[in-house]
């Protein structure tokens, strides 16, 4: 076994091999496949025994999605399930009872249930503690009233994660606790939110009396602060670079100028080259920072990972359009649809453009990023605060 | 180069006022965004209103022709206004730019433009710059014009159309009715200057100037130069929106604009817009003066405002945070707006790279 | 008169062609003719009658100065005298005594006693309000004690304009004096401050007991701040822009470009057009800053026009070191020198380079002038602070 | 391209810990600024102590000739840690440059150059980008070489010279020693890589390659690969330096360090310069695993690098304010020392223009 121990790529190859040898993707219905293969350990690689996982390096999740890939094993649609995959599922496994992982983490990991994340509100976007969402107690039960905002898939999604506030006459930080919430409930009501774009990707969600079982709350009444939190940093440590070589926005434009003689001129050249050079250095940065991961050396460069990606997909689409030139002054379509995924390269360098400029706002603004390295990175003082001990009922808003 | 009135007139300041009370009666932002969905009720009245009523469309026609006499200074601040407001109206296509070739060419036309009964248009692409290569169609010796003109501002407003023809060596420029053309509206990126494609097959033209290049050229030089006070207004927008809206949004317990950082950003717009405001100016005084140094003045002025009208829109939307990616609040159309008007009649890097042989700053070795 | 009320600059011309008939440079003694000119009210043409001025409007002084220079009359040298013909002359109109106007402002005018500032300390640079020197009454003089820093002209300067604290048990901005320092007292300790480029354009001033007649105080005692507030507005706007296309910095990066053209590289070229361009508009920028100015109204463009002046040079500046490349790499002279003036253009660019580093910091760093900006002319909220209205004596250092 | 690590080893924090040691205690703030000044006298008992004593003269050198048999990356860590002290070492243009080219040749004169006995420098200006053009000194049937080669590094320590001549129909290398050259120190912008002009008049040559262009212009490549590294250590000293003053020093009755702008920045610069270590580490491993994308990867790493050092001592000076301006204050070494190392074997500019021929992004048409 000592071998095992100290080649965990070899014991995954195993448990795969020995997998597939007794479940043919070529002949097994897709969702009694996925099923199967979450019960099997071989669902997320870093998760325990008994909740997909075989508790082995997470930085082997790429080798084993590859292997099934490679056997024409079908996936678990993972883009349809962003919010659930990424942060849901590590949030779950880390708070939840064992009653919670049981019934939640393997039909969110098949795809079976969507899920949707309900942070942040109108009055609390970059202040995230300041939500408003009240849940009042009742019984067994709470009862949820308040409006979130900026909310993908809630239009596809079973279930949410929740922050809401349960006690309003202790600091902000403290009256808040994390739910999970059946969608399903009646008084959810979900309504697109149009964006610069045209389309409406996100949406506003109105919860009136909505009921949520105590069974459902995620962490301690009054925790949600720091259940929210660990949700969070997995949102950024998600934001990865990629592994290729002119992967991303940087590869459409780098096309363009290939694939365009005629619309060059040397200082879009200069531009170009000096945004490559950016995105060359910021994909060697993520893979840095997977080299530490791997080695559970996770710092706070998610952040400066994170800031980095925002400013490049803004430059680079804003200079794809100088490019352009004309073509830039045309767009394909104001039309509001409700998209399933983001999708950059599917899209003109119009909407590319437009749409980049989230990028810099949703998942944590850039100006909080900063905050935060200069805070937890650097230890500069804090800004000065006023709002961090006093009730949050006495704060103004 | 230093005697030109960089600061506004009263007169100008007038023209001003007058003006944002009516855009600011007629032009409301959900009439503007309402143009993105192909609701375009807004367009025809207030264009009546700003043409005709205000007389706006003969600003730059002198009296004796119908006209209101003033200069591209008025021009310009009347073009402050409208980037400011978003405004969707033909005013830079019409009013300057066909107006400037009726004006040269001394067209009968020019009176009913200039009153606002008619409007005019150049067929050409919005994205041509002064000094670039021009785009025409073909004529054959009955005057007859046949070719695809693309992303032409101002055509779906027109109801005549002056397009470029070439003739044996030169180019000449013709009057079609919209009636004769093929005129189809395409899905802009700016909407509050929706581009349409005319297509002319063997449409009847009546001569408007045999030897045309020149005049296109140098009212194309002119709307660049004004389309920088548009940039400006675009900006200053930007700037108040977001000051504003920033000193009422509160985080952290605290007014956002409190916070240090996005103050200091916020300066160094407020220092950009300064410096755009001098550079539209001394381009639209140029203008008027008929100064030789217009080239030199209107690139510098276009490639200056256009960079800095992106950031100021860019900037106004990441400091609004969520609230300014959202369709139902306006600043998404200045963003549009401003990177559309970039793009327009010269990107900055096509005047920059223009400017180094006005100025001397070129790649090539002297004398090569 | 109607007529010279509607045409000050004729008025102008008359005075100065009257007093030009009386005194003629070609044989007139230089000190003798710069003293008749004050006394004719030809020095600076807005002071009052009687302080060497007309009270005509501000935006004819450049047509006085040519005037005069169109006849060879000689200058007053002002670039030997800039702290004390820019700062200390208008806050001495302001602000000072019938006796200090007659006794100071005609010798600082023609050049016989040059005048430097003692305000910024080790720890009061942005903070000016934090001045630890201290001048103490003592019959009818103060007693002075403390350190200086960033002096230019100390070792030629026969007065100062200085700030020093009466009053430690006040808030700080509150027990602050303003005084004219007698250079010549043996109290006055002037050392060079060597920096970057190697020379020592600067001075530390260590005064040691000091001794100042309380006529030499400039306004009311505790009033400091608020006439080194007016000497500080008056240094802004007196960074004025240059009146000629590609005067300045950019000329010589623009010759650099032109002359060598083995030099040439796209990247460079994108960045000297970007830059020239932005020199450009600088420059019309101040044009229309000095027409505001002209026509009364004056702002706090000012601080803007710093702010670019600063960030120009500098850009400016490291672009010619890349365009030189390997001229680039040498430099002239690492001697320690004392030089009477500022002279960007008389130096090598590696010199330029490191010399416009104190651009954004000398006379109010960036940032200062961006909080400015943000806080009197944006109307923005202003830093919390916790110095304001304690006694300065009680405040951490 | 994914393979290779770009984390430090164990093996080089250890150099770097024993390195940085030696540093603190002989290569003092002081000392280097008074190189400045004439006084070289830290410069020949560091060196010995860098290079024979702890060894690194041979860092590249394999441990059958008399190395220590360490690669590319370990090179990059002491390079790190020389930028970090601002330390004027021969290191780079010796223990690397000279080095490979010896190492190429297998030249009788290695061992003694990696053992820190003798020390070598290849006579070609610092400012030489690895793909251009390389200066080259004439020379006769009898080996003798005459010309002038500028701005040489590491000229001024070194007693043999490694000279780039031409030959009928390619450069050749030939050892010179410096007692046969006159070698004349230049003031530089950073006098701790001090430079020197090399005059030679009929100086007796020995051939040390006769085809050597591939190998200088594969040592130039290296060394600037490496350079990147002097650059993160550079950029590392102005960050944490400029944090550590900022906590301490107070205005306005609070730590400067805890205003949000100069916070904001300073995230900036940290994101900058973890981005900088990722482009560094890549170019070094690429480097020691003779890796086919190493040419992108030292045009990237030099032109990301370069630029980052320069930044971060601009800010460091900024932040600090008039005391970052002082001669007595160190952070004036690491301004001179980022802007000499920018403008060093190719500036940023020339590499991404490299760097257009290596990805195909150039100007030119296919096919032209």
């Amino acid at each position: 076994m000592a071998l095992a121990q100290n080649d965990p790529a070899g014991e995954l190859r195993r448990h795969v091999a020995a997998f597939l040898a007794t479940h043919d993707p070529a002949t097994m219905e897709r969702l009694s496949f996925l099923r199967a293969r979450y019960d099997a350990g071989l669902a997320w690689v870093a998760f325990p025994s008994g909740h997909g996982g075989l508790g082995l390096p997470g930085a082997l999740q790429p080798d084993l999605d590859r292997l099934f890939a490679e056997a024409g094993a079908p996936d678990n649609n993972p883009r349809a399930n962003i919010i659930g995959l990424g942060m849901a599922a590590p949030t779950i496994l880390a708070f939840g009872t064992a009653e919670q992982k049981e019934r939640y983490l393997r039909p969110l990991w098949t795809g079976e249930e969507i899920w949707c994340q309900l942070f942040s509100e109108p009055g609390a976007g970059s202040d995230l503690a300041n939500v408003a969402t009240r849940a009042v107690r009742d019984g067994d039960e709470w009862v949820v009233n308040g409006q979130k905002v900026w909310t993908s898939s809630a239009h596809t999604a079973r279930f949410a994660i929740l922050v809401a506030r349960t006690d309003p006459d202790l600091p902000k930080h403290a009256g808040l606790t994390y739910f999970l919430c059946d969608m399903a409930d009646p008084g959810v009501d979900v309504r697109p939110l149009r964006q610069i774009t045209g389309e409406a990707e996100f949406n506003e969600v109105f919860l009136t009396d909505v009921r949520i079982p105590d069974a459902q709350r995620l962490g301690p009444e009054g925790g949600g602060w720091k259940v929210a939190n660990a949700t969070l940093n997995n949102e950024r440590v998600a934001i990865g670079a990629a592994a290729v070589r002119e992967s991303g926005i940087v590869g459409l434009v780098a096309s363009t100028w290939r694939e365009h003689p005629e619309l060059r001129n040397t200082e879009l050249h200069a531009r170009l080259l000096k945004l490559w050079v950016e995105a060359e250095v910021a994909r060697l940065t993520g893979q840095r920072l997977r080299q530490k991961l791997a080695l559970g050396q996770p710092g706070p460069e998610g952040s400066a990972m994170k800031l980095t990606f925002a400013r490049l997909s803004q430059q680079l689409t804003g200079l794809e359009l100088e490019l352009l030139g004309e073509e830039g002054l045309r767009y394909s379509d104001w039309t509001m649809v409700q998209p399933e995924t983001v999708d950059f390269a599917g899209h003109d360098a119009g909407y590319r453009y437009l749409r980049a400029k989230g990028n810099s706002i949703e998942g944590g603004t850039s100006e909080i990023l900063r905050n935060i390295i200069a805070e937890r990175v650097l230890g500069l003082p804090a800004e000065p605060r006023v709002d961090k001990h006093r009730p949050w009922r006495e704060l103004a808003r | 180069m230093t005697a030109l009135n960089l600061l506004y007139t009263d007169i100008e300041d007038d023209l001003r006022a007058t003006l944002r009370d009516l855009l600011a009666d007629l032009c409301t932002p959900a009439a503007v965004s309402a143009v993105y969905d192909g609701d375009r009720s807004l367009v025809a009245p207030l264009w009546k209103a700003v043409a005709a009523d205000l007389g706006l469309a003969g600003l730059l026609v002198p009296e004796a022709l119908g006209g209101a006499g003033a200069s591209a200074r008025e021009a310009a601040v009347v073009l402050e206004e409208l980037g400011r407001a978003s405004a969707p109206v033909p005013f830079l296509t019409s009013a300057v730019v066909a107006t400037m070739l009726l004006l040269n060419a001394g067209d009968d036309l020019l009176p009913a433009v200039a009153s606002g009964e008619r409007t005019a248009a150049l067929a050409i692409p919005l994205s041509t710059a002064p000094h670039a290569l021009l785009a025409a169609v073909a004529t054959d010796s009955q005057q007859r014009l046949t070719g695809v003109v693309t992303s032409v501002a101002g055509a779906a407003e027109a109801d005549t159309l002056l397009v470029p023809a070439s003739t044996a060596d030169r180019i000449a420029l013709y009057a079609v009715p919209v009636a004769s053309a093929s005129v189809a509206p395409v899905v802009s990126l700016d909407m509050t200057r929706q581009l349409a494609d005319v297509t002319l097959d063997y449409a009847q033209g009546r001569l408007v100037l045999a030897d045309a290049e020149p005049a296109i050229r140098a009212a194309l030089r002119a709307a660049a130069a004004l389309l920088a006070s548009e940039q400006l207004g675009v900006s200053r927008w930007c700037l108040e929106t977001t000051v504003a809206y920033l000193k009422e949004r509160r985080q952290f317990g605290r007014p956002v604009g409190g916070f240090q950082a996005l103050k200091h950003r916020l300066a160094d717009l407020y220092t950009g817009i300064e410096s755009a405001a001098a550079a539209a100016r001394y381009a639209a005084a140029a203008l008027a003066a008929g100064d030789l140094d217009l080239p030199v003045a209107a690139s510098v002025a276009k490639a200056f405002c256009g960079d800095l009208a992106v950031l100021a829109a860019e900037e106004a939307i990441q400091l609004h945070g969520g609230i300014g990616m959202t369709w139902e609040y306006p600043a998404h159309l200045y963003l549009k707006r401003a990177k559309a008007d970039q793009l327009a009649l010269g990107t900055p890097a096509e005047h920059r790279a223009q400017l180094a042989e006005l100025v001397d700053l070129t790649m090539r070795a002297p004398g090569a």
